[in-house]
């Protein structure tokens, strides 16, 4: 057990703080330090600019892009992209489909889609989530009925992100009623320029329009465009839930943000005089969020350094998505305490890519409380932190 | 002790709660709430007409002689709206700096049209560096011949752009942080040098950003004793976390009870989610912290009526009550909600975002705890 | 609404006052103001104190010997009483089977045991749980076979407080296992000096041996020890665990218990040259605690004034179980806190009644660490914390 | 960065295991915590035939040069029995003084003898009015001719009933809560002067309150410098940590997996109570807190023996979790076996007792969080 970097690790990490600090783009970095909306432009470029050195799939198989990367090198890499303040990847094509393409996909797919997603040219969404399937995922009701090559697509998905910006989405599917539910459903990918899509948004407590209804009416899909087999997308998708999806838990990210909470709390008055970093009880709360996170942090790289020995990453990292989600969320609750009065003025234009709006009070307090309210969805999405610990009790414990 | 409503008091309550029911339904709220105003002047006007904006004042004022209970009753009601008319900035905030304060001419020239409605207040206390310490006061008022002039930024002025007229704190004397030296003004939101920048706020009522550049005031513009403004602001704030305190035990109620419906009719995996025993634990853990904090509520509104000495000591514990169970509350509804508990469609979002916003008022959980513990 | 004591309510808070100043017994006041165990005779003793004065059974019917006080009147005695460091009642006598004789007992029994009961000449113990039957009372299994005149009564009582020092025992026994398991329950007082009864201490994790396994073989019972009416036992029960018991919430008790801690707060060094009252975390958690229970107090209160204006007192009560034991528990946190390394030393000589052994350390901090490791029972009895929130689902929210 | 134990450490951990499952069964432990003594000669001989005494000292010492991470990996396994042999107070606080600071020469009188289990120390640095500050020091020693002439008082001193030789802390200058001035002595526990009185502590163990009497020791008593000491206790109380720590782990881990076990075979409702989803959920909690606590117990052990700035930071994030959820997983523990859980006879009652001292022990969550704030 070792916890310095050994001499490759050490330039390893010089390599990639100089590459964020050359080569990746400035103006990216700036808006986000500044707190300002990303365009879909922006997310590409950024993207891009990540693939042109190699380095866009760290946790892809070498053979399909990925890095080969050790976990040690996974840790370096995440916390100085969050130490750069890059954006995070959007995760549709990189994180979920694409995993479930390279491995459970046929030749012809890989080709086919792999090269997008890795380039960032097709732009992703998930269908999985129905207005009455939402934790209970397995009873989805979106109808995907063969006829010929074809299969005749009809239901409404919701609570899809980006829906609006995207290319393809990857959907399950029932292609049967007859078996049990989880049986009839398969993982089908779909054209968003086919005819019968529409998109609407929904507008969230946040005030946000990031998540979108897809209603398909009679959609015509290729059977080319089915995973694996028909009636086996619920297993594929399983994946995605239960197993170790590095990055779920935000760690690099939310280091970041107490770091971000600390150096803002130096110049922020009390109101008596004095700074917030003299305030004791708002720095107690903050150091037992940054000790879950230390802790959080070293169970990531059990977990990594397990998967790396050959055992199973398996149900345990479930926490990662529990304490994961729940530190974020805790953040965003010290940003609004942090703001004190400042938290209640709701200036949404703040956030349209490019606007000129004056923020009320200061800038990095424009965004707290409608990032709190945002961010209610992450122990909902994703399997809910309710199905993670059904998850453990079951697949852990033995209950 | 008795815990009896008096009838007089059953009949607001009621009346009260037949008006949000009828006028606040979710679609009348959002139509309200995305108009310019942000409230409604015909509602407004109701309330003039039916006496509630009187309640607050004494009866020589032409008020109806309400106390602590009679606004809590109102406020309970309110915040199953949550209604945004701005009955706590006009009537609360301000109205209590008057009450205790202002001089017969001032009381005559303002509380009648208060009243009847023809005039709205706000009172501009906080400042950018001044977090939730009213004595935290650099907008300087200095004294000339005639009167005075004042110069300073107010921040997050509720009800600051429908204001007529704004009662702000200024310092006549001492340092920054001194509670003494602290004195009231009575501006009109017209007067030269006043300038606000007026936005909406996360619940959806109004506030401002007002910077007052070199605003002559006369000598009566004082309301109460010069320097001594800072004991009528404390009194002011208590009143409005008790108001805002009871809106948030309304809104509990609503997001319990609404929880619990929708437990009841959501299916998942073939049951209703209410049928789900963890569901049914932290439901019934919603209930108890609405309880707890209608409790003390109660508690604390009978103190205030009472001229109790723990009044003040008892309206922190309120507060944070408030707090910690506006926060457990409001994040079980939207959680159990799944993501329709997220889409702005569903009016839980009211609440939870009130409660948030209520929590961050007139100083947070950590701000009355010291308070509390006199530290 | 009215917060404040009206002239009569002063007059009877001082009645009360002096009473417990000059009636009641200094001695035992004088024990439990140092933390001393009370022997048998010590609790009898107290008892028959209130009883001389008829204050023995606030919360009964003035027509079988209660007092007939008003909401307000019951929250100044129970006051008071707890300002004064009075004992509490032994429950199982007053507060258990006394209500439900009379509840439910023919004439001949409240004839019989009420009285005893009154005067604390009998001491009662409580015979429901069983090793197989803890949270799931009704799948008790001691059997009461008929024969003739009399029950035979096989089987075994667990955890049953203060069996070695009781004369009869309450007890719920099967009188039946052909209907539903509810149905064939019955309520059956038994003589402990019947043969075939013998009592074993069960030694709980703070070293106490308060509660007892009582076992019965082949014990014979009159039929006329049997309440109301055969089957009907769950009923009577049920009523123990959901409605309103006075005093279940021991709020008069635990703010003494915080005005106790803050007095010491004020005497003990916090190892810096201050006192414990400038450990701001520690009085911040003490408000915590305090904050809770200014509201449980209203809480309580509330309930009393619509049990008096005729209201059910209704599953709601299940709060003040809950909120009562949550913060009677996190008291005896305070007290472990405030003990700092003497919470560490396990002296248990120290509580024999009239023992003579040094404590180590401050004498208040004798007993906190075993006082905390007893008080877990709090949320286990009395229909468990998580039955009472089952209770609050099911009767309050209608889940 | 790596993460595997090395095969030395992966065979002494097998060890140590496999000793508590031998000699720890529950009716076993008892009959070592009701002896007179307190705990097990036969195990402590054991301990130094298989050189586990010698682990945490240096090879030029007669050790075996054990780190961090070596300390973590006994006392985890020990955290299963618990063990209550007192290898803490006699090779890790006691030990790490003499590490640290001891002379040649008192290395070699000492440490062997350590190793070959013939001696047990005791490291007597808590003064009644101390609470967890080392620097908070009233006992004196004065400076004579010959040496130094000890009086003072010094409370829950652990392992001091058994301890032949006493390490104890002076103050040789500066005021009473000054950490300059505070110097290390080494005490023959039999010594004139020297009266303890012993008792059982909560979770099983032993300790002392020792009176100093007008003890004298020579000059070669001293323990590292003059004045010096405040360092090495520091330092020590640091391993200690780390060490009961990884002890907390090892108990909450058989407390979550016995709480599993149990709710898989005990029934209530005609099902076992693990199928009751609101009980999955918390030990679903249990097990999360379990790995948390591992996670942060493995950086901190890696921490300290890189020498890594942030070691002493991680040591309190570490204790302030080991607080806050030992208390979690013991509590509900205790709470989801019910009755059960609150005999005697359920060894679960150990692991919860265990977790309460070590909660207690070098400084609880408060002071903790204070030290990791640098407030």
């Amino acid at each position: 057990m070792d916890i310095s970097f050994n001499p490759e690790e050490i330039a390893f990490q010089k390599e990639v703080r100089t590459f964020f600090e050359t080569e990746y783009p400035a103006d990216i970095l700036e808006k986000s330090a500044n707190r300002q909306s990303l365009s879909s432009d922006d997310m590409v470029r950024s993207q891009k600019a990540l693939h042109a050195q190699g380095w866009i799939a760290p946790n892809w198989p070498e053979e399909y892009g990925g890095t080969g990367w050790s976990p040690s090198q996974k840790y370096i890499f995440e916390t100085e992209m969050a130490r750069a303040g890059a954006p995070r990847l959007v995760p549709f094509g990189l994180g979920m489909v694409g995993p479930i393409i390279y491995t459970f996909g046929n030749d012809e797919q890989k080709k086919r889609f792999l090269p997008g997603i890795l380039e960032s040219d097709i732009w992703w969404c998930q269908g999985f989530s129905e207005p009455g399937a939402g934790s209970d995922l397995a009873s989805l009701s979106t109808k995907a009925e063969r006829d010929g090559d074809h299969y005749i697509v009809t239901g409404q998905k919701t609570w899809t992100t980006f829906a609006q910006y995207a290319d393809w989405i990857f959907c399950l599917v029932r292609t049967s009623t007859e078996e049990k539910k989880q049986l009839g459903i398969s993982f089908l990918l779909i054209d968003m320029k086919s005819p019968g899509i529409t998109v609407n948004p929904i507008v969230t407590i946040d005030g946000g329009r990031e998540v979108n209804d897809v209603h398909f009416e009679n959609v015509r899909v290729p059977v080319d465009n089915l995973i694996g087999e028909e009636g086996a997308g619920w297993t594929y998708a399983k994946m995605l839930l239960t197993h170790e999806r590095t990055g779920i838990a935000g760690v690099a990210r939310s280091k970041e943000q107490i770091e971000t909470i600390r150096a803002i709390a130096t110049k922020t008055d009390n109101g008596f005089g004095e700074m917030m970093t003299d305030d004791a009880d708002f720095m107690r709360r903050l150091a037992l969020v940054e000790i879950e996170l230390m802790a959080l942090e070293f169970t990531e790289l059990r977990t990594l350094a397990a998967v790396q020995t050959g055992k199973a990453p398996g149900p345990e990292s479930s926490i990662l998505k529990i304490k994961g989600t729940e530190i974020q969320q805790l953040i965003t609750e010290l940003f609004v305490e942090l703001a004190g009065n400042y938290a209640t003025p709701y200036l949404p234009e703040f956030y349209v890519p490019g606007s000129n709006v004056d923020s009320v009070g200061p800038g990095w307090a424009a965004d707290a409380t409608s990032k709190y309210f945002n961010f209610r969805k992450t122990s909902i999405y994703g399997g809910s932190n309710e199905i993670q610990k059904n998850i453990i009790a079951k697949a852990v414990l033995g209950l | 002790m008795n815990f009896s409503f008096s009838e007089e008091q059953e009949m607001v309550r009621d009346f009260v709660e037949r008006f949000v029911r009828e006028k606040y339904e979710p679609d009348m709220r959002r139509k309200i709430e995305s108009s310019e105003q942000g409230f409604s002047s015909e509602n407004w006007n109701m309330f003039a007409e039916l006496g509630w904006l009187g309640l607050p004042f004494p009866e020589e004022d032409g008020g109806f002689g309400g106390g602590a209970v009679e606004t809590m009753i109102i406020f309970e009601a309110f915040g199953r709206g949550p209604v945004l008319e701005p009955f706590l900035a006009t009537a609360i905030l301000a109205g209590s700096a008057l009450r205790q304060a202002a001089s017969a001419a001032q009381k005559e020239a303002l509380i009648p049209a208060i009243i009847d409605g023809s005039i709205q207040l706000a009172l501009a206390y906080c400042e950018p560096d001044g977090r939730y310490n009213p004595a935290n006061v650099s907008t300087m008022a200095t004294e000339t011949g005639e009167g005075f002039v004042i110069d300073g930024d107010k921040s997050v002025v509720l009800n600051g752009p429908a204001a007529d007229r704004l009662i702000i704190s200024a310092r006549t004397h001492g340092q920054q942080h001194d509670p003494d030296g602290v004195t009231l003004f009575l501006v009109d939101a017209s007067a030269k040098g006043v300038s606000r920048q007026n936005y909406p706020t996360q619940d959806g009522f109004r506030a401002s950003e007002i910077v007052f550049d070199e605003v002559a005031v006369s000598a009566d513009a004082v309301i109460g004793e010069l320097h001594g403004g800072y004991a009528i602001l404390n009194n002011a704030i208590e009143e409005a976390i008790l108001a805002s305190c009871a809106e948030a035990v309304g809104a509990m109620e609503m997001l319990y009870k609404a929880t619990v419906e929708f437990s009841r009719t959501r299916k998942q995996f073939g049951v209703p989610i209410g049928s789900f025993q963890v569901l049914q634990h932290r439901m019934s853990e919603m209930f108890m912290e609405y309880e707890q904090t209608k409790s003390l509520l109660y508690r604390a509104a009978m103190a205030m009526d009472a001229g109790a000495d723990d009044a003040s000591r008892t309206i922190s514990a309120l507060k944070i009550q408030v707090g910690n169970a506006g926060r457990k509350v409001g994040q079980e509804a939207i959680q159990i909600h799944g993501g329709m508990g997220m889409t702005e469609e569903m009016y839980v979002g009211y609440y939870f975002k009130r409660l948030t916003m209520i929590n961050s008022l007139f100083g947070n959980i950590d701000y009355h705890l010291r308070r509390f513990t006199g530290a």
